[in-house]
């Protein structure tokens, strides 16, 4: 199944690169909604620190797309303003680590408006965040910053691990009448695959992606995870492991019944997460099923990053991530 | 912009008085138990409020905070409403959700009142720049205290509504404290300079009014939302003004030099507007009759059913 | 043992209120220490929102209690400035809900810069942030946030469940050399117990505490929930179940061993917390247990916030929060 | 103040040229890779750094930023130590964990380089009120980009330090971009004021200087030491620069209008100095030598050893 990532595409999809996915979600967006705008840094004329916005603003004009000052929660809180009246924003906060300066936007502010009012407004801003290691950018461009809103009720957490994904999500998000962010990750920006475009390619809310069916063993990921954990189970079935690959999609709504469904069926749960276990989605699935009681043949496991700050020297870092051959580990351990 | 009529400003005399009646009301039916939680009390402070709000077309968005009575009655809210939202109840303005520190009724263009100090500040930028992108006849009025001028959304809406020239006016209810600090010891300007002057560094028009003169209020909101909407820029407006009450419910104000107090009321906003129209005798008459609006009101709020968790759970998201 | 909490003090301690206790803590670490200074606002001349600084202004003076701007993520800056040139600053964030508007500061530099400096520097400061519902306060001043910076690797996370914890946590706070965020829950302050000071009675950093001991099931609580819980085992002990009540005290590091330890023993773990479970250290102990194949008699049961926002309405705030006799009937439940 | 001797004018110019160098070879073992991530390079802008820096005591403090090359070499940082951080190697200033945009060494003062945009402005305003309350001859200087005085951070940090005199200088390299966008694009200001009027806000003093001139940027940083120290108040220092290279590795800067860089380079600031010391004949052989030690140095780093994933936890927590 890694070849669904990567090589020739289905009837009817196109292979591009997962930022060029993103490009394109932007733009069905914003021609099949004229209320859709972009915000951020760069992103206008520059077309983006990742290129994720090329050529939009000459497409689409000022009005539409807007090069911002830094000064994140100032224009999270604006897409808000902008949200309550009509319009469709999407900011984009150009790392993940730069997250924390817009909080109060995103996390105080965007999820509660709609419910202080007791219903009477609504907030349809999509938050877009580019996050994830790899790149051996140090300890404050690297997080993937997938969980630091989990506590923050009331926003929709959504996480790309294939193009069809970013597109799908993305273009979800959008037309979500709530506030969402997306995550993507820098390390695949590069990263072919097969493409669906069109206004019937939304993602459904809430709703894990099965990536690989699998009997043995259900490897639960996000992001650059997904492939990791595709890449190992390739290597998995030579040595006759079976792996379903569960690409987890939303952290919130979180779903844990497709997750539940599956380890029932192949009685092993792997977590692999590129973030610390504590506090974060994996955590919160494995406690989900424990408390749900679900029967599991061995206990499950967590591939999670040690709890060390990530530095940017490559063997550091390499050591940090969670690798394929580190989750092909882990799902030979729960079938021992 | 023509001035108000004598009918106009008669209304507004009539709406100060009903908002220091209501927020007297507030008080009286905190101590009676019917107020859960705090409460942030305006009183001293309904002139910049009616003022400005009687500048404004009835599209216009209104961005407000914790302390917004003043703004959500000024802007017509129904007094049942407003009582049953403070109590909490289903028939709250605000399905009994949002409490006394967040009363809007978003038909009459109210969009928010967040907790969070300065929070609003971008929000309304962003409402402003709908206004523009949109070629639309509108603004965003946002109110905020003197506190709010020091944090970070500030500055950044600050200088993104004048960079994009967002249809929106900024107005700084200068009560002269934050909560028990006065606003000098948190706030560096240039000697004896106002707060609005940090429009300047932004290249924003500002100017400072007498916050207790509603009619020299509406005047400089009047022309600020000109200015706005004919694509000329935000403007950075502050209007002196005075809490009579404490911060919140459980604050005496013992911060306060003796006679600070005296010396405002003797400024009173709605005794300035009365003599200005003429109206000093009838204050007693609009009084007592608005008394009796605001005690059926209370009654008839007090009676509201509570909300269930599952009304709740409904407003959290949107479909 | 909630007389623990609320009686007659044991020799050689006084009877004070949670918040006088941290007023203490804060009058002890300051006599103690002259580097220790506090930054917040209202805090000076005024004494404090909830007159946890009361007299301190006077005694200490001007240079050592500051009045703020409200600016949190800008006090947050400058305590690590301070802290990085010898000082050891303690910032007061008025309610949890304003902490994200002060993340940059405390969950991406104060973590991070001895790290990245290679241990070149450290940063001893001290966040204390109240939070916690019942007040009727409303969604924008409600949250513990308690479980808010999980997944920020790098800072110490204390939550204070009795004077004791207040006074103990924020002492060993305060004297630790790195970032501590110390949680306090509003509806306590004015609740009193028992308290020994002194600068021997700092908490062990990491420690959990057995508020009660018992044989039957473990319940594991923070802040408001541990009285709570320990209401519940009073009215459990007349039923037959002998409670063990555990004040987490610290959610990083967190300490996994003693719950484990008494849920080994007890075969029952019940998690009592004031914050959705998603996300949360109820759900990473959980996970933890799972995933080290603790064994227990049955499925671990979390008590938590149900999934909707915060609103002021008594009934709606009372629903929401976790009750003694939620928490009572979670342990019915594990018991039968 | 004294103005700076002939030495110390003569040492400049070598730090200058030692830094263009050292940034250039930064290149080079980039394009061999060798510089595991990116790097933000700072070829046009090493007088701000130089001089400004020139005007410190030793005891002083430095806040900087990711763009932090120059910084580092003109305090004085060790070459090899530069190199081999930049590296990630053990043997780098700071162990390898902060990389080229975390080059600092505390032993100099420099007390830390964030990443985040404006994040350093309020630490560096803590460090200088350690100085005010200890009463030491001790500031923090502080460097900045013109992109960072959008962000709340900025504001937050300045009000504070004007309000209890922090001793702090701010000093504000404007490159003329953030990363693609020019800086007037996304900074409001009157009509052709500098950034440095943002001061005013505050009541802050604050000035313009010649960023490409050395000797100039010193007199101004001296005189604003001079100020903070005597508990006089922090002051707003804007150096006009430019930065040669793109943002960071990957950008070629082709948002650049034609003309604009080679305009800027016609005022190159190492030709400034040495014109304006007599030693314009003296570069090359300046350069010859210099580029001997930066060889090697790059060289020695490249032997450095990797460090380990048990060294790096231990750099989370003190003890
Ligand atoms: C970010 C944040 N910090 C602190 C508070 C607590 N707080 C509530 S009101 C207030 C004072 C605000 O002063 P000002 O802006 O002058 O408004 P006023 O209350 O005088 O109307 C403070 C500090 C808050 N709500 N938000
Ligand atoms: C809060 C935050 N937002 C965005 C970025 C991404 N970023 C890195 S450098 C940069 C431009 C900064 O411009 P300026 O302050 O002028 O400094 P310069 O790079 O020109 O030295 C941006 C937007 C960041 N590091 N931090
Ligand atoms: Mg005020
Ligand atoms: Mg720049």
């Amino acid at each position: 199944m890694s070849s669904q990532t990567e090589s020739a595409a289905p009837g009817g999809a196109e292979v591009v690169t997962y930022r060029e996915a993103i490009r394109l979600a932007l733009d069905d967006a914003m021609a099949a909604d004229e209320t859709v705008l972009l915000l951020g840094e760069d992103i206008a004329k520059a077309g983006g620190p990742f290129k994720t916005t090329v050529g939009l603003y000459d497409k689409y004009g000022a009005d539409r797309v807007f090069d911002t000052p830094i000064a994140e929660n100032g224009f999270c809180g604006i897409a808000l303003g902008m949200a309550l009246t009509g319009l469709r924003p999407v900011t984009e906060i150009m790392f993940s680590d730069f997250l924390p300066t817009a909080y109060d936007a995103i996390a105080m502010e965007l999820p509660r408006w709609r419910f202080m009012s007791g219903g009477q407004t609504s907030a349809p801003v999509t938050v877009r965040a580019s996050g994830g290691g790899g790149g051996r950018f140090g300890a404050q461009t690297s997080s993937t910053g997938e969980s630091w809103f989990l506590q923050f009720y009331g926003l929709k957490i959504a996480v790309a691990g294939s193009p069809q994904g970013a597109y799908g999500l993305l273009r979800a998000a959008i037309a979500h009448n709530n506030p969402v962010v997306v995550f993507d990750h820098k390390a695949m920006h590069l990263r072919k695959g097969p493409l669906v475009r069109g206004d019937d390619r939304l993602a459904e809310v809430g709703k894990a992606v099965v990536a690989r069916a699998g009997a043995d063993v259900t490897v639960v990921a996000s992001l650059l995870m997904v492939h990791r954990s595709l890449e190992a189970a390739e290597a998995l079935a030579s040595e006759g492991i079976d792996v379903e690959v569960i690409d987890i999609s939303w952290l919130r709504p979180l779903d844990v019944a497709t997750v539940a469904e599956s380890a029932a069926r192949t009685g092993r749960l792997v977590i692999a997460e590129e973030q610390y276990h504590d506090g974060g989605w994996g955590a919160s699935i494995i406690s989900r099923l424990a408390t749900a009681a679900a029967p599991l043949a061995t206990p499950p496991v967590a591939v999670s990053m040690p709890e060390i700050l990530i530095s940017h020297s490559p063997p550091l870092e390499d050591a940090m991530i969670p690798s394929a051959e580190r989750i092909a580990e882990a799902v030979r351990s729960v079938c021992r | 912009m023509t001035a108000p009529s004598q009918a106009v400003l008669r209304s507004w005399l009539e709406q100060m008085v009903l908002i220091r009646l209501a927020e007297d009301k507030v008080m009286e039916i905190y101590m009676q138990g019917l107020v859960p939680g705090t409460v942030h009390l305006c009183q001293g402070q309904e002139a910049a409020s009616v003022g400005a709000i009687g500048a404004l077309s009835v599209d216009d968005w209104l961005l407000c905070t914790y302390r917004g009575h003043h703004h959500a009655l000024a802007r017509g809210m129904d007094l049942e409403a407003f009582f049953a939202e403070i109590m909490g109840r289903d028939t709250g303005a605000c399905r009994g959700m949002g409490g006394s520190s967040y009363v809007i009724d978003a038909s009459l263009g109210m969009i928010g009142s967040p907790a969070i100090i300065g929070a609003g500040i971008p929000v309304a930028t962003g409402a402003g720049m709908t206004a523009r992108l949109r070629g639309e006849d509108r603004i965003a009025m946002c109110f905020f205290g003197d506190g709010a001028c020091n944090i970070g959304a500030f500055h950044e809406a600050l200088n993104m509504a004048q960079l994009w020239r967002s249809q929106v006016v900024f107005l700084i209810e200068n009560n002269q404290y934050g909560e028990y600090t006065p606003f000098r010891d948190s706030t560096a300007l240039p000697p004896d300079a106002p707060i609005a002057h940090r429009a300047s560094a932004y290249g924003m028009a500002h100017t400072v009014v007498d916050g207790q003169d509603a009619i020299a209020v509406h005047e400089v909101v009047a022309q600020a939302r000109a200015q706005a909407v004919a694509g000329d820029g935000p403007t950075l407006i502050e209007a002196q003004t005075y809490r009579y009450r404490g911060h919140s419910r459980t604050d005496p104000g013992a911060y306060r030099p003796p006679g600070e107090l005296d010396a405002w009321k003797e400024r009173d906003p709605i005794g300035i507007l009365a003599a200005r129209i003429g109206a000093s005798g009838e204050v007693d008459e609009i009084r007592e009759r608005l008394q009796r609006d605001v005690d059926e009101a209370a009654d008839r709020a007090a009676e509201g059913p509570w909300p269930t968790l599952d009304q709740a759970r409904n407003y959290v998201f949107a479909d």
